[in-house]
């Protein structure tokens, strides 16, 4: 007797700015295509993200939206769904990342971008601005320690500067993507590195913009800055000229994307296991295309 | 005979605490078998001793022999195992816990499992309390207790080691005459079982009923030991401060003014009923009765403490209701509890902050900040007045000996200038000198027109002190005697056991109307 | 149903919590079916059974007049311990590459060991430095977090022996085996505390610590096997934790000790020591998860659940307190 | 020089955690330069002002024998209100797109206006319904941690009108203004707790309930009380927070609380209540900013940094405990 589909969206945690946006378009996608959307957000807690998603499917849901808080304890949420007989779309976070497409189980699908291209992208951009000649010293400014992204952007970041020899990674400490932490980390390493100092790439633009505030106090407008997410702060900010570049990750490709899958595969349509939404640098250059 | 060598000898024991040095090299022995006094001022270092000998201090010189053997470095557990037990100063009950796990606390019976044996315990606590005549169920909790009946576990836990010698700290200081004679009688009877006593106490009399030898400490020292038989009470009291006493209680009577304070057919719902009475400016009016006859509970009903069931409360003439102790203060009233730590002390807190809690209105300067060096010259001379034994104003409350905790009570109280003073068993464990200027400022506050209720459980200080007494027997006055020469200690046990009445007919009529 | 009204006021000054409780279930039975089913009950015990676990070392904690701010990381400690002795030989990133695959009671065991460490040393710097438990456990919070983080590299450990499946998925006559685990725990805690002298000695060090040592309590041992027992608890959690997830993460757990000393406080455990049940920890556990669980169902937005949840732990220990209102 | 041996273990045991303090700089002086400057004392100063300010309220809390874990939430709720109310006109995602631009004082005083509600609302439960402080607080952090996401739909609420740039980064004779208002907030609460009735009244609370009760002390609007000033200075550093950042964000100063605790705790304010010092806050907060820096500026690793910064805590507490040591 239902003539609608019912879709749970399981967020890691609602406390992280960027999910907010990517939950807030599966959410109008929701309202706007007549599915019956229910939620929950697991407050980076794995265990109570597999309870609340066993919640889900007691009440009978026909299908599981996840940002897997971990993504190496995916197994446990792909059975669950696979006893109850429905779909699960991963998005965001990748469980998959360490298998062929072909491996993936035949319930679980998945919706994002690769974490690693933010860090790439980042790190290009600054090799682009700062040159190959003079040296340059940055700091990582990472997000929470347990998080897949934070370990795959910082590592992003290092796999293209080590290459340059004149690139020297100074410090790296995780400010739990707080921009109040981002603030207070930057502060420390102006002093501590001084004129060293000449680039601060951080996980994400909450910390960024918490360091760019460091940066102006301190007079060392020198220094250049770089988030992810392209948050609306971020969008001023680049435009003032105090943030040098953000990486976007299409929240709304994401958002929508993973609704869109999981709505087509209840209606039986054939669709492919991963999506990929690819990551953009925005820079001063490009602004004008996001604002 | 072999008893040459004593139960118990201790030698040159010295023990200091920060800026206090409470034994200085004391010599203490006691025998198999005898009853031992230990007297002194507050403070003297009597209870410190005991702890050094229990195992709670370690001292820092001198040694102990126990039944010939050296003993040292040992812990209380082991003391215990020697043959040591003890009833502490300082009640500690473990209050939310059953009287029987309290009882056995540290030694519970187990079954064959390993595991605790509640019926057991049970029995075992049932015999231990009909030994000292506590009629509770083993499983009623300690906080539900009187202070008295607390008392009397602790006695019963302490004689239930059948320890070789059995220390007593004060252990009549909490209990009325029907149990007083309860303790004297186990006494006798560990005595004649071979049992060696310490017994410390600061009545006086008990001693010279109980004890066969006595040993009087003054300044960590001790002065002497002698038997009870060849020492006059009066010489004791030399011994123990240093001078001869002139005169006990130095009741003057007033000049009695208005009724300051009137109290009619107040009732609590659970302890006492229509009780009414009036106290003049310049009165004492003694509460005296057994133990859990609420004499506690009225006062602190009037206090604001407990709501009421029925009755009227005025002061001053103005009828009054009394829903804080906040508001009792305000009209002029103090109340010097009878449970030190409960709600006495301030454990952690200085002398000085103890002293001026309720005071600091009158410390304020023109910012109303709180002017410290008014609060210490306010104090100090409080320190000064009834003799505060402590190194400092800013020493912390729980390091005085008992007796100078409630002389800084007494102290926080007298500071507010109550015009009406409730003293809830003001004496309890103070030492004859000091008690005697307690009395002093009792008289000169009842001089000054003040109203003072004192709820006492030793008559000899009720009836030296009362212009008149109210007796009350199961939570109902049986009496409100004039105290003339003829009132006598037999005529106020009668009214407190209710087998005299001036109000049985009021009672019925009471029960009628109810 | 003729005459018998049904009063809430007297049903709650009566039972407290457990009224509570009852009634939160009655509530969401009546508006959501799907609350009421047999599978949803199992999940919500076998959701309460890791923090329900540690809340009975807590209970044993407070009550001894302590607090044990470090049961999430020592959880966490144990759980990445738990799954890098437990990885298959095939795992594609394996953390020791050369151990051969074990039985799964090596990992088990190996995670107790280490709960158990940080245990004693909890309860030895409490015990034998004087410092307060608030402390002393506060920087073991943040310890045994590094060295869970420095000890997997910051990785999550995955890929484990099938053993830690049954443990974490299995179950015992048709009853999940986390809350076997679970139901184990609280009988042996319960007799623990009730029917041994360890246990009488746990309410006489958090009633009146004086009392205890007067009557020869080794108080510092007590504190030391307190600690020690609540470090085996989390410990335990470890695996079980380790076991649901069939994997480990060094960020596991995070906050879990105020979860477990909620569920104790609700459960009416005093922090002013002395007081407290085993009973009392497995209600308030269940109270939580029942409430959480519940809201998930009823779809309740994350931001107002977390004010929901605020709301019923005040709520609930209100009406538990009127329970034992006996002021006069 | 000559004869004058510096002796540590004595200058641990006259001046306990200042001690630590002095030694932890001058180590951290020596092996690196950058760490002695003007610039980075300043900014260690300015770092430990927002916990700082809390630990000063924390420090009556506790001297009251109470608790409070929810200051880190009321932090972001007040910040996120200043933020909302203070937004420019040109800001790009205004809370409020109608609101005039208004004066700064009048999101400063939102703020402290909104601390000090939350801390009403503390002190009324602990006080009038009896529930234990750790109760009553637990369930306000998540109940103003979800209204401040609540409030700001999740989002950050930014660019400030410049008023906020003052406060947060100018400075008043060369000293930066956060540490200004620390200061001035360290100067009151040290008249308010040793030099008024209402301090007094405070180690009244905390030394012993029912003496307090019986002495006239109005037991019930002191608990009232410490609570609405924890409020307030939880709303003072919410303003400091927006201002040092020029933004507010709902999830702003988790676990805040722990470290405004620790801070206290460091400082030799007891647990048990009735002793403790505003001098002892902000040693103990210093210490926690001193190590943070000193630990960054080193390039520790993240991972390390954790078990140093518990290691610390607990090495610093117990030779503070040792100062303190008169057990005969
Ligand atoms: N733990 C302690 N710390 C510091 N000083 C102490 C401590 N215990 C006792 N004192 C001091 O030692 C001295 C002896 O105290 P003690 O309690 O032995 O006296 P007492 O003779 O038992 O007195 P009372 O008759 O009042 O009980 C006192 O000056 C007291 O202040
Ligand atoms: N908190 C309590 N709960 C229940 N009963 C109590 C409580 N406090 C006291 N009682 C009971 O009330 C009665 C009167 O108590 P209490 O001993 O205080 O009277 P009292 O006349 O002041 O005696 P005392 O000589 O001990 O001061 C006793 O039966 C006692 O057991
Ligand atoms: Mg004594
Ligand atoms: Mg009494």
């Amino acid at each position: 007797a239902q003539d609608k589909f019912k879709i749970g969206y399981s967020c890691n945690n609602f406390n992280d700015t960027f999910q907010t946006f990517i939950e807030d378009y599966a959410r109008t996608y929701a309202e706007e295509n007549n599915i019956e959307y229910s939620y929950a957000d697991a407050g980076e807690d794995i265990l109570k993200q597999q309870d609340q998603i066993k919640a889900f499917i007691t009440e009978g849901v026909d299908a599981v939206v996840v940002v897997a808080v971990d993504t190496s304890a995916a197994d446990p949420i792909i059975e669950m769904t696979k006893e109850a007989g429905i779909p699960v779309v991963f998005v965001n976070r990748n469980p998959f990342s360490e298998i062929e497409e072909k491996d993936i189980p035949e319930n679980a699908y998945y919706v994002g971008s690769e974490s690693i291209d933010a860090g790439i992208f980042q790190a290009e951009y600054l090799v682009k601005l700062m040159g190959e000649e003079k040296p340059v010293g940055y700091a990582i400014l990472m997000g929470l320690l347990s998080n897949e992204a934070a370990v795959a952007r910082t590592e992003g970041n290092k796999k293209v500067l080590d290459e340059y020899k004149n690139y020297k990674l100074l410090a790296e400490k995780n400010g739990d993507w707080q921009r109040d932490q981002g603030m207070t980390i930057a502060e420390n390493w102006i002093t501590a590195y001084g004129d060293e100092l000449n680039a601060i790439l951080s996980n994400n633009d909450e910390m960024a913009l918490g360091a760019v505030e460091a940066v102006e106090a301190a007079n060392r407008k020198d220094i250049v800055v770089m988030g992810v997410d392209l948050i609306a702060d971020a969008i001023t900010a680049i435009k003032e000229g105090r943030l040098a570049a953000s990486v976007l990750q299409d929240a709304k490709g994401q958002g929508e994307g993973a609704m869109k899958i999981a709505e087509s595969i209840l209606k039986g349509d054939e669709v492919e296991k991963v999506t990929w939404i690819p990551y953009v640098l925005v820079t001063p250059e490009n602004l004008a295309d996001f604002e | 005979m072999d008893n040459q060598e004593p139960l118990l000898r201790m030698v040159d024991i010295e023990k200091s605490f920060p800026g206090v040095r409470a034994l200085k090299k004391v010599n203490f022995t006691v025998n198999y078998g005898e009853v031992h006094a230990l007297v002194g001022e507050n403070g003297a270092g009597k209870s410190t001793l005991m702890k050094c000998l229990i195992g709670i201090y370690k001292p820092n010189g001198g040694e102990i022999c126990f039944e010939n053997k050296k003993i040292e470095n040992y812990t209380t557990a082991e003391a215990l195992d020697f043959g040591i037990s003890m009833i502490h100063q300082e009640l500690s009950p473990v209050l939310y816990r059953p009287i029987m796990e309290n009882l056995w606390l540290g030694r519970e019976p187990l079954n064959k499992f390993g595991l605790v044996d509640h019926q057991k315990m049970y029995e075992k606590s049932l015999e231990v309390l009909k030994e000292i005549d506590l009629q509770e169920d083993p499983r009623t909790l300690m906080v539900n207790l009187s202070v008295a009946k607390m008392q009397m576990v602790e006695i019963a836990k302490a004689i239930s080691y059948n320890a070789k010698l059995i220390i007593m700290d004060e252990p009549s200081s909490a209990l009325t005459e029907h149990e007083e004679k309860k303790l004297f009688e186990i006494i006798h009877r560990l005595k004649n079982k071979g049992t060696s006593i310490i017994y410390i106490s600061h009545r006086l009399q008990e001693i010279v009923s109980i004890c066969d030898r006595v040993t009087v400490f003054r300044d960590g020292e001790n002065v002497g030991t002698e038997e009870i038989s060849k020492l006059t009470l009066d010489q004791i009291i030399a011994m123990m401060i240093g001078r001869p006493m002139t005169e006990m209680y130095p009741k003057v009577k007033a000049e009695l003014g208005d009724v300051l304070l009137d109290v009619r057919h107040l009732s609590h719902r659970k302890f006492f009923r229509n009780i009414s009475f009036q106290v003049r400016a310049g009165e004492v009016l003694g509460i005296s009765g057994l133990v859990g006859a609420g004499r506690t509970q009225l006062i602190e009903t009037i206090f604001g403490m407990r709501p009421k069931s029925e009755g009227e409360i005025y002061v001053r003439g103005k009828k009054v209701e009394i829903n804080t102790p906040q508001e009792a203060i305000g009209l002029g009233m103090g109340f010097l509890t009878e449970d030190r730590r409960a709600t006495g002390v301030f454990a952690v807190l200085g002398v000085d902050t103890n002293i001026a809690i309720p005071n600091y209105d009158r410390f304020l300067n023109s910012l109303k900040l709180v002017d410290q060096r008014a609060v210490d010259q306010g104090c100090a001379d409080f320190v000064n007045k009834i003799q505060i034994k402590t190194p400092s104003l800013k020493q912390a409350i729980q390091h005085l000996s008992g007796g100078n905790q409630q002389k800084v009570l007494l102290a926080r109280w007298l500071m507010t200038e109550p015009d009406i003073l409730f003293l809830d068993e003001p004496t309890r464990g103070i030492d004859v000198g000091a008690k005697a200027e307690i009395y002093k400022l009792i008289s000169a506050l009842a001089n000054q027109g003040k109203s003072i209720i004192m709820v006492s459980s030793e008559l000899p200080e009720i009836l030296g002190m009362a212009d008149r007494i109210l007796v009350m027997h199961e939570g109902r006055m049986t009496g409100i005697i004039e105290n003339t020469a003829e009132v006598t200690q037999d005529l106020i046990m009668h009214y407190a056991t209710g087998t005299v009445d001036d109000f049985a007919d009021m009672e019925l009529m009471g029960e009628v109307h109810g | 149903m003729d005459k018998k009204q049904f009063n809430f006021q007297n049903m709650i000054s009566k039972y407290g919590i457990v009224a509570v409780l009852i009634l939160m279930i009655v509530g969401m039975s009546i508006v959501k079916p799907s609350f009421r089913t047999i599978t949803n009950f199992l999940n919500i015990l076998t959701q309460s059974s890791i923090y329900g676990i540690l809340a009975l070392g807590m209970t044993l904690v407070i009550i001894s007049k302590g607090i044990d701010l470090s049961v999430g990381s020592i959880l966490a400690m144990s759980a990445v311990v738990a799954a890098s002795l437990g990885q298959t030989s095939t795992a594609t990133s394996r953390l020791f590459p050369n151990l051969p695959e074990l039985p799964v009671i090596v990992p088990i065991l190996g995670a107790l060991a280490i709960g158990t460490l940080c245990g004693v040393i909890n309860g030895g710097l409490i015990a034998f430095t004087g410092i307060p438990a608030f402390i002393a456990t506060l920087g073991m919070t943040t310890i045994a977090r590094g060295f869970a983080y420095i000890y997997t590299n910051g990785k999550p450990v995955s890929t484990l022996i099938p053993g830690f499946r049954f443990i974490g998925q299995g179950n015992f006559l048709g009853v999940p085996m986390p809350v076997v685990i679970y139901l184990v725990m609280i009988l042996i805690t319960w007799v623990l505390l009730n029917n041994t002298r360890f246990g009488k000695h746990v309410y006489a060090v958090g009633g009146n610590i004086n009392a205890a040592e007067v009557s020869g309590v080794n108080v510092k041992k007590m504190l030391l096997l307190i600690y020690t027992y609540m470090g085996l608890l989390a410990g335990i959690s470890g695996v079980v934790a380790t076991a649901r997830m069939v994997s480990a993460q060094p960020g596991l757990a995070v906050g879990y000790e105020l979860t477990a000393i909620a569920s104790t406080t609700i459960g009416g455990t005093s922090h002013s020591g002395g007081i407290g049940t085993i009973w009392g920890a497995v209600v308030g556990a269940l109270v939580l998860s029942v409430m959480r669980n519940g809201m998930t169902i009823l779809g309740i937005h994350s931001y107002w659940q977390q004010i929901v949840e605020g709301l019923v732990i005040i709520v609930a220990v209100i009406l538990d307190m009127r329970k034992n209102a006996r002021k006069a």
